[in-house]
């Protein structure tokens, strides 16, 4: 390896570094971004300088390769609607992964990898790679409900995961002994290379097995795994090509993925191993059918309007879910403008896990307009509840329902930390039912005709007809 | 051997380095900051180029060109969306935030 | 020089590790935070060990002894000093904490 | 280098970093602490597995060494008083820094240094550990006040510190040119290695000069670059020996020692440059002579318990730098086991520049038997102000003065965050006189007779008074 070659790759590490670390702040965070692109720039540059070239139609392939690689991502990553986010991270991820498992196929064709470090690194991209891919690939179809929807479930799932992976564990070992374990087992002799194909395409299977029980609310927490793994085989096929920008990178990558992962599903308050074995062994949430003939307050757009505009000094907006499924954004920022020209002070409680994704509730409200200082998380808001006049709760349920607190019921949501929206002197639901949100827990709320307004309606619709009602009254 | 071991140590110490740089990220940030480090390991299309290069049969050939393909898709189109999703994060209006008001 | 590299790579990823590592230390273990690190760089009592270990002439011997005293002193006191003084901080006494009270 | 002795030497950094993550958080840190110990025995232990040595009595030397150095640390370290616990530190990083030189010069002695990395990183290595032992000793000698005490500044000093600086690069560059330079400047022949012992000696007479103008309030920021520097000097040594653990060991504290040094100057509200260069430019800071002839309400220990037992029943105590002074820690904490006995709510708060070193407070009040829960730090203890009765300050003046967010005054510590003590209802100070503190600014409280109580005595006896008075009250 050439010295500049090594520096160059050590910089891009460096701005890698230099790129996360400020993406830890609002503030900072596009100039993080900016930062990790200019190092992956460099270390593109230096390789180009490096490699060796026999024929001009190679470096007339890698150009035409990257630049058809480099629109489709482009051109993607511009139209995609910021509600589809997490799909697009996890398609952006797949391809990834299946990059690497190429490379990793293509090494051992070549016969690049040598020593046995070489040949487990390689094994380990191959199967990594393709698990990140395959899995990926499905997390994007089913979050774009393109198929696989909801948790898909057959019988005798769990054998033949457990199957697969003996195979792939078998098929290792056959290619790190030149084809000699197969052989013992009994079945016909099979070459490294091949073993080293039907490994590819079985960890291709595996990692649709892995992600088609997983519901598509957990499916985030998957997303983040697999961008981990991802990062992990990137590091590992560093090791086999003796390359640090890919070493350093893809541990980074690993590492802080390892960690988002963690952070993503301790704010869900479930354990990961239980999102992924549950996933397996596939409880269905019981949804629905829990509406009851209990009275509540069902309240016009126009009742709304009055309050809001004649009785509510301070208001805190809290987006769930149905909020991003109705694209009710525009509206509520409508809402929150509406409000603060007739001087009202309006706050905005974004609970960790509201939304299809951690922290995707911020980028859908940022992109409507609302200024980064009004979104307000958990410990931030819960204090501001005692004083505020109105709690208006848009396509939410389970991160405001006081059932999380009961002691005396054993709930999905039990011992969540919630939005205690239920302090505020007025609170008003804007969604379409009674239904209950993704945990399938009634939440008592509704049912507190003095204190609550439930408006019956589309997020969208309704917020539109609570705007014209504050403009009108 | 000795190649190995150390690189070895620089995967034990990135891998702490890692950890380090994102415990405590507001919650603000996850979906973006998953959409950068998803953009990052896209450095593999670096090792995408160096296999193609070396290529001298068909098989090589076209998993190398695949492989660029998809590892330009990662690179290219992660930092684009990063960039638009962080471009949207207008910052404060007002300088003074009323927390504790 | 590719050994050379390395290590500048390994000095840089542990810098900005060791810069993570204390960023947002509370003023509260400043203190020993500082007597702990400095114990850590007796870490050159390996150094002077090795270098005592090849000696084959006075001088060497010699200054050789004085860093082996020298580097025993500062990892052992210095290891020792700050065990004495987190041994001093008490584990809070009731468990839940009343800060806006 | 043999894989067992390098992976030992991983696995004694890993133990450095999981130990420094530990140390933290002050439920972890003892843990930690111990953690990073284990590391050091590993890797002393790998260290002795692989060196070879030709006679027994070279493995007799190294465990005496090892054993004298082990006793004098281990019993200065049990018997130092806590309040000297800055002196203690500086004499370590002084060891350490002397240690490390010591090695750089045999290694050239042993012309071990072949290439001009190994020669540079060797030559850094001798003068960063002499600074850094001289440096030191004298912040030592001065903070135990055996010599230097105070900012020590003679004529021509800056003149002198640049003429031993541009020495020692010319040696250094000698060094490196093997004795050419020396020569071509005119002056007779210098061998490297006799260009060496000039450049050791001359590197500790520039520590000297470096740390004797510097008042002894500032010696905490000292002596914690220096720790940061003997870190660095480690991890260049590192580089010759080609040794890992040195390596990664030294970079770990050079980093961290940084952002300590940061840290702890930014809590001072003084940017680094000024603390290091004002020593050499050398202004004496204005005490005293400002005591004036307003009236103030002169309290005696009496009245003060009669106020704390009848009519407070919030109480935050604020210690200072005469807290240390005086000793005062124990009878401060049997003030707040009375007060808690009668039913008060006591709490501390501890400024982060309060007393002789950042966090050193937090030491003795651990010390003398306060939980650390009680220590509320400035952004925890200020909102507390508001519904408090009493503040007692004892021997402290500068943070909590008032002046110092006074628009209209220009005073070394304007702009930097005080305890809000004159929220309070009642503040009460005891000290010995109506002198300011370290920066020299009056503090409008002591006339503010309405509100204010001079107790003034000995923190420790004034302090016992008031604990007898409550009793008897
Ligand atoms: N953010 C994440 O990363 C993540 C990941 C995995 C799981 N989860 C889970 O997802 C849940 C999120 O809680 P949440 O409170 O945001 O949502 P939620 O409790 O699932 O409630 C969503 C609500 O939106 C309403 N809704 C749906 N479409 C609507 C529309 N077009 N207009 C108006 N309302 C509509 C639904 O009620 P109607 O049908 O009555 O309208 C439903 O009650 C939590 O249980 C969390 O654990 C989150
Ligand atoms: N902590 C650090 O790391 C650090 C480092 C460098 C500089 N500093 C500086 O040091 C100052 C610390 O502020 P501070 O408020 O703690 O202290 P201070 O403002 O320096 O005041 C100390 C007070 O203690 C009193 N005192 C001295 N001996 C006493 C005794 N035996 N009994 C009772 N009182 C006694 C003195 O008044 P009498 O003479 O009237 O008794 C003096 O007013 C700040 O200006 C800070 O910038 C701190």
């Amino acid at each position: 390896m050439q010295v500049a070659t090594f520096l160059a790759y050590l910089v891009a590490a460096v701005l890698f570094i230099t790129g996360i670390r400020r993406l830890r702040k609002p503030g900072t965070a596009r100039s993080g971004n900016t930062i990790a692109a200019f190092g992956m720039v460099i270390a593109l540059v230096a390789t180009f300088l490096v490699v060796e070239v026999d024929a001009a139609w190679v470096w007339l392939l890698i150009g035409v390769g990257i630049l058809l690689g480099g629109v489709l991502g482009a051109a993607s990553a511009q139209m995609v609607p910021m509600t589809a986010m997490p799909q697009m991270v996890a398609a952006f991820n797949g391809v990834g992964g299946g990059c690497i498992a190429l490379v990793a196929l293509s090494e051992f064709y070549q016969g690049a990898a040598e020593t046995w470090v070489a040949v487990i690194s390689g094994l380990l991209t191959v199967v990594i790679g393709s698990v990140s891919f395959a899995g990926s690939i499905v997390a994007f179809t089913k979050l774009q409900e393109l198929a696989f929807t909801g948790s898909v479930v057959f019988p005798l799932q769990q054998v033949l995961n457990a199957l697969i992976f003996v195979g792939i564990l078998l098929l290792s070992a056959n290619v790190l002994a030149d084809g000699a374990i197969v052989e013992a087992v009994g079945a016909p002799f099979l070459s490294p290379l091949v073993s080293l194909y039907i490994l590819f395409a079985a960890s291709l299977v595996l990692g649709v097995l892995f992600v088609i029980p997983i519901g598509g609310a957990d499916m985030p927490i998957v997303i983040s795994l697999l961008n981990a793994f991802t990062g992990l085989a990137a590091a590992a096929s560093g090791f086999v090509l003796g390359n640090y920008a890919l070493l350093i990178g893809g541990t980074l990558v690993g590492a802080s993925g390892t960690i988002l992962t963690r952070l993503m599903s301790g704010a869900l308050g479930r354990p990961l191993g239980k999102i992924i074995f549950a996933g397996i062994t596939a409880t269905a949430t019981q949804k629905g059918d829990q509406q009851e003939d209990r009275e509540v307050h069902d309240a016009s757009p126009g009742e709304v309007g009055e309050y809001l505009s004649e009785e509510a000094n301070k208001i805190v907006i809290v987006p769930g879910y149905g909020l991003a499924v109705a694209q009710a954004q525009g509206p509520m920022h409508d809402l929150m403008e509406t409000l603060e020209s007739r001087g009202k002070e309006v706050l905005f409680g974004i609970h960790p896990v509201a939304g299809r994704m951690p922290g995707h509730m911020n980028v859908l409200l940022t992109e409507a307009g609302v200024p980064y200082d009004k979104l307000y998380d958990l410990e931030d808001i819960n204090p501001e509840f005692d004083d505020t006049d109105a709690a208006i709760i848009v396509g939410a349920n389970d991160v405001v329902n006081p059932a999380a607190n009961d002691p005396e019921q054993d709930t999905p949501i039990s011992g969540m930390p919630i939005l205690e929206v239920e302090k505020a002197k007025r609170v008003i639901f804007v969604k379409r039912s009674l239904s209950p949100g993704f945990a399938g827990v009634d939440n008592p709320l509704f049912y507190d005709t003095e204190k609550t307004m439930m408006l019956f309606s589309d997020a969208k619709q309704g917020l539109q007809e609570v705007v014209e009602a504050v403009k009108s009254a | 051997m000795e190649q190995l071991l150390v690189q070895l140590a620089i995967f034990i110490i990135a891998a702490f380095l890692g950890f380090e740089l994102i415990s405590r990220v507001p919650n603000l940030l996850h979906t973006p900051l998953m959409s950068a480090t998803n953009a990052i390991h896209g450095i593999v299309l670096v090792g995408a180029i160096i296999v193609f290069a070396t290529a001298d049969d068909t098989f090589t050939i076209v998993v190398g060109f695949i492989a660029i393909v998809l590892g330009a898709m990662n690179v290219i189109g992660g930092f684009w969306v990063t960039n638009r999703m962080l471009g949207m994060f207008r910052p404060p209006v007002k300088r003074v935030r009323k927390r504790k008001g």
